[in-house]
């Protein structure tokens, strides 16, 4: 499976991702730039987190305007997956790919630390190795990841059943504790948390490990592996 | 202001205006000495602030020659960007300090970041990538509503331009004592990794070489920063706020991306950043360092602002620049890298063969100087010194002790007081973990981060008591490189090497240059002693406000190796029925004691004694036994004594301690003595341990009950449930933030 | 407005972004807290947002007003939880 | 202003805050990046600033300039980089 790990100016968890799917999840990865414009060539594409523009007007505001992420919208609506983490999660809300909006958190400071996150829904394409409810722990670190969308909205979300994790204790003001959500489609996961983050037992957590194996399993059940 | 505005050469000298930018009348007729004329009002901007303490070390110079600053394993000591050190492997690690005090006194917010922003731009002008910040800082007391905002913003600044950057921020340090209410310190310390053969230096080589500048544009940004590092505070400090300049994250991580891609290119020849004093101190020490002069045209610097004259865009502080000098002909080879980031180089000028740093404006000569003139051969000074009076008072005190009443009172009050506390409310907002290295987080004596793609990893610490420097700075110098080590040590690293912030107060005034010099003495004997050599560092002086000196505040960055992760180890305990030991025996060292603040408001009597041999054996010994796999967990006793150590090394974790201690005076369980250790070993280490490591002192037993019980004699004198302590500990900082206003 | 030689007709153009009514505005909550601590308890319904600044060269194809909506609606806004209004002036500069 | 029964004056005050001339505006300079990435080439000098609203009370022992003055230098603008100004105007509620 190869994947693209997108770099905007300013992301700065790109490398690490890159590690994650490189060494933790041994696949194919390649960095593309915000300047690409062609990504039939990868099976997913990663957002990474970070501040890209300096997250000056909005985070992830700017970003949604590089070239790239035309090719990314093409990318999403033919049904492949993409995943965007943290300030990739906020360019997602700002291109529209995932409905609502990111403010400030409710203590107003940048937080950083190991959070627990339940699975609040295991069939996506990204979390199907996790138990349902199962709780995972994956780190924070940002200072825009309050989650606010209408009630309509909200409704929806819980209906189509594309919250995915929930903040076990809220650390940011989330509407209803939202960590990540997909689309309708379910090929484009959004979340705050960086599994990135979680994918080695040095660090703290290896819990993040099993989104990317949940991305790995499902892509090769739709594709037969020749070799 | 435009260049019509600007005073013209006789008025200058006439109306003393070079003794406004800090320059004496000696200095200034050096001056016309070394140019054989008079200088004009460009020139004398361009010496003064070369010539300021923060860019010449004039007054610190004689101090910093007693510093060890070599070793088998130093690739680069002082005199470059940072300092480098050999981690094997072709691998080496590049580190240094630097202060932003006076900034960040002024903005504590921008003072703070840009603060951040230059230390990095220090250590990637290496050819090193950025892997960690550490930050040391220190405040008036915190029920002070001025107190709070400074503390407040700084760690704002902080975090909002490390998190930005994508440099995890790992560690640090933070003291609370009245004397520095009105001049806060703020010391940012950068560590980078890097392979031996990308290693760069700042130096302007090949006569015909171009000099390109790279980074933002230059505007009206901090204008006598140097200079005004190198003054007092005073109350219209404030009108010199002109000075503070404005730092963009976004811009230096553009940069850092660029230049680290520049560092493969052989066309690049040299490259620094523009730091204190900007353009002027980058251009005058690439060349002086490389024997050569350089030549610039100004018009063709990038300009934020109409109308600069070569005055200020001489002396701007315009954050996230860089200069270059690169391979004639090699030009668009590197525009085409950097622009890839966005990011503009531009031909400002060319390297020439007669080591004077001339500027064009307009078609003139603007400034004709020698460069060493500039970057070398600044007046160094032989302060005078003299012995103050409390020193010898201090040393002859003998304190009146008062019986402790309630011993749990007392270890709750020491848990909750702000130095000791802790931190998390502060490292909650920095990203600690980005690059996802952080092995150790902040919490722990040292934290550590692995290197990807090897079995080592790097410890790091910041150390400062300034309470023992005030009482008597030749053992507080001591004790801040040995403190520095042990935290490197417990961590399971072998120390390698330090860098150092002296923050001080006016050295014109004799007290203080003798507290420079037995600060120094007392460093320069540790690290002897340690084999932990100086690589780099920086100096702070006149951090005064209205004449009130801050305590001797010379702060040691470490950096250790751990030669493999297996060692890694952390300060709490790991495995009920661990057992638990204390090395190096306790006497009563009050003097300059968390718990003499407590019960007396005060520090006084003589600093806590400490032996560097025993100290380096100790060292030696414990970290030998991590390395053989006989340590479960190793913490040193520091603030508090052994009543808080006890207390770090369970708060936060489900488990207890059961401890029996023996001794004269309950306030022995509180006392600061020097060297000592609290490690847990398992059962089954016992024999190892107990045969290679002396001094210890068998005392108890690691439980899961969560409770820490110790007993002084025979009596109970401490018993506290774990969970509760661990609230007053973590809750006394945001409680004090709270009651803001 | 008489047009001096050389000189050159710009908008001014100010853009004021706000918080949706009804979503909460924690910046403005933390706001009015910190008033209390300082004693001024007579201010409600603290909202903060953001003030744009910047001269708009005008265009013959397009017209200011056109152009400015755009600009908010695009970028300088999050249509999801913010509002915007502007005001643009005339003005001669160099 | 006739008071009608019930009814409250109130003084609306909306705060602006914008960077000092000559203090590096990194914002300002990302978002005409942004705009220009739009194909809106016509823009200059973009400055970001914050705008606050809210409602004060008035007091009899106060003027409403003094206390105004008074919370935009202590809290709502940060002297040392910035510039702010500020408009009231009274307003029944209720
Ligand atoms: N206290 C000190 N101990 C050792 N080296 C020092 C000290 N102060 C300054 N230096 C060295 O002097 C050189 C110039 O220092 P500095 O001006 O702070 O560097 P920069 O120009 O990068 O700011 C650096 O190499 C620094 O490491
Ligand atoms: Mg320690």
């Amino acid at each position: 499976m190869k994947f693209a790990v997108i770099v905007f100016p300013g992301s700065n968890c790109d490398m690490d991702l890159f590690h994650a799917i490189e060494a933790g999840l041994k696949e194919e990865v390649d960095y593309v730039f915000h300047t690409e414009t062609n990504l039939e060539n990868y099976d997913a594409v990663l957002l990474p987190g970070g501040f890209s523009y300096g997250d000056y007007l909005r985070s992830g505001a700017i970003a949604s305007f590089s070239n790239v992420m035309e090719s990314v919208k093409q990318f999403a609506e033919s049904g492949k997956p993409v995943l965007g983490i943290c300030n990739g999660f906020q360019v997602l809300l700002e291109t529209g790919l995932l409905p609502g909006a990111m403010k400030r958190n409710e203590a107003l400071k940048f937080i950083c630390r190991p959070v627990e996150l339940t699975v609040e829904n295991n069939e996506t394409f990204f979390t199907t190795s996790y138990d349902l409810h199962a709780k995972v722990n994956v780190p924070i670190a940002h200072a825009e990841g309050n989650y606010e969308c209408d009630q309509e909205t909200l409704k929806r979300l819980e209906q189509n059943n594309q919250i995915v994790f929930r903040y076990v204790n809220n650390p940011n003001g989330s509407v209803s504790d939202i960590a990540g959500i997909v689309n309708e489609k379910g090929n484009v996961l959004g979340m705050m948390p960086h599994p990135e983050r979680a994918v080695d037992e040095i660090l703290g957590s290896a819990d993040g490990l099993k989104l990317f194996q949940s991305m790995l399993t499902n892509w090769r059940e739709h594709h037969v592996i020749t070799s | 202001m435009s260049l019509l505005l600007e005073p013209n050469t006789e008025e200058v000298k006439e109306k003393k205006l070079y003794r406004e930018m800090g320059l004496t009348d000696e200095e200034f007729k050096l001056i016309e000495r070394i140019l054989s004329r008079l200088p004009n009002y460009t020139e004398t901007g361009i010496f003064s602030v070369m010539w300021s303490e923060h860019c010449s070390y004039k007054k610190s110079r004689p101090l910093l020659k007693k510093f060890p600053t070599t070793g088998h394993h130093i690739l680069q000591g002082p005199g470059e960007g940072a300092g480098v050190v050999d981690i094997g492997d072709g691998q080496a690690a590049v580190f240094k300090i630097e202060s932003h005090n006076h900034p960040s006194a002024i903005e504590p917010h921008q003072g703070a970041a840009t603060g951040v922003g230059g230390i990095i731009r220090d250590v990637f002008s290496m050819g090193a990538r950025p892997i960690a910040l550490l930050n040391s800082l220190r405040f008036g007391e915190l029920d002070q509503p001025r107190t709070q905002y400074l503390f407040e913003e700084v760690v704002a600044g902080i975090a909002g331009y490390g998190n930005c950057v994508g440099v995890p921020t790992v560690g640090g340090e933070i003291q609370f004592d009245d004397c520095y209410k009105g001049n806060p310190l703020v010391n940012a310390m950068c560590v980078g990794l890097i392979d031996h053969d990308n290693l760069q230096v700042g130096q302007a080589k090949g006569i015909g070489n171009t000099v390109m500048y790279i980074g933002s544009k230059t505007g009206r940004d901090g204008i006598h920063g140097a200079t005004f590092a190198s003054e007092e505070l005073t109350d219209d400090s404030k009108e010199d706020r002109p000075a503070v300049q404005v730092g963009d994250p976004f811009m230096e991580k553009l940069l850092i991306e660029a230049c680290l891609e520049l560092v493969q290119s052989d066309a690049l020849v040299g490259i620094q950043d523009m730091g204190a004093a900007g353009l002027t101190s980058s251009a005058s020490e690439m060349a002086s360092k490389a024997g050569t002069g350089i030549e610039m045209n100004l018009d063709l610097i990038p300009q934020r602002e109409q109308d600069m004259t070569p005055y200020e865009m001489m002396l701007s502080e315009s954050q996230e620049r860089m200069l270059v000098v690169i391979e004639k002909g090699h030009e668009q080879e590197i525009k085409d890298i950097v622009s890839k980031y966005g990011i503009e180089a531009v031909e400002v000028g060319t390297v020439t063969d007669d080591q004077r740093l001339r500027l064009t404006f307009k078609g003139e000569i603007v400034a004709d100087m020698p460069v060493d003139a500039l970057a070398e051969d600044a007046p160094v000074y032989h302060l005078p010194s003299k012995e103050p009076e409390a020193f010898k008072r201090n040393q002859s005190i003998n304190l009146e002790l008062s019986e402790v009443e309630d011993a749990n009172e007392l270890l709750v009050n020491l848990l909750k007081a702000p130095t000791i506390a802790s931190k998390e409310w502060v490292y909650d907002q920095y990203d600690y973990m980005v690059q996802t290295n952080t092995v150790i987080a902040p919490g722990s004596d040292a934290a550590v981060i692995r290197i990807k793609g090897t079995n080592k990893a790097l410890a790091m610490t910041t150390d400062c008591n300034s309470r023992y420097l005030q009482l008597d700075p030749k053992t507080g110098g001591e004790i801040a490189v040995a403190e520095a080590a042990r935290n490197i040590i417990c961590s399971g690293a072998e120390p390698l090497a330090l860098t150092d912030c002296l923050n001080f107060g006016n050295p014109e005034k004799e007290e203080n240059f003798w507290m420079m010099e037995k600060a120094t003495d007392g460093m320069a004997g540790a690290a002897g002693q340690l084999s932990t050599p100086v690589i780099s560092g920086n100096v702070s002086l006149y951090n005064e406000t209205n004449g009130i000196s801050v305590y001797p505040t010379p702060v040691v960055g470490m950096v250790g190796l751990i030669h493999d992760v297996e060692h890694i180890t952390k300060q709490q305990v790991q495995h009920a029925g661990d057992l638990v030991y204390v090395i190096g025996e306790t006497s009563l060292d009050l003097g300059g004691s968390e718990v003499q603040k407590q019960l007396y408001g005060k520090y006084e009597g003589a600093a806590p004694k400490i032996d560097l041999q025993v100290e380096k054996q100790r060292q030696e010994q414990l970290l030998n036994a991590i390395q053989q796999g006989a340590i479960q967990s190793a913490h040193d006793v520091s603030e508090g004594g052994l009543a808080v150590a006890f207390a770090e090394k369970v708060m936060g974790t489900s488990y207890g301690l059961n401890v029996a201690l023996q001794g004269e005076h309950l306030l022995e369980l509180f006392s600061e003595t020097q060297s000592r250790f609290i490690v847990t070993v398992a059962k089954e280490n016992q024999g190892y341990f107990e045969e290679n490591v002396s001094d210890f002192q068998f005392v108890g037993e690691v439980t899961n009950d969560s409770e820490l019980n110790i007993n002084w004699n025979e009596q109970s004198v401490i018993n506290q449930n774990v969970d509760s302590l661990t609230d007053h500990w973590k809750g006394a900082i945001p409680c004090l933030m709270k009651s803001k206003g | 407005m008489i047009k001096k030689r050389g000189a050159k007709v710009m908008i001014k153009v100010k853009v004021y972004v706000t918080l949706k009514a009804g979503v909460l505005d924690p910046q403005g909550k933390a706001i009015e807290q910190a008033l209390e601590a300082m004693d001024v308890d007579n201010v409600e319904g603290m909202r903060v947002g953001k003030y744009m600044e910047f001269n708009l060269e005008p265009k013959a194809n397009q017209s200011v007003d056109e152009q400015v909506t755009y600009m908010c609606e695009q970028l300088l806004s999050n249509p999801v939880i913010e509002d915007y209004r502007y005001e643009t002036e005339e003005v001669i500069v160099r």
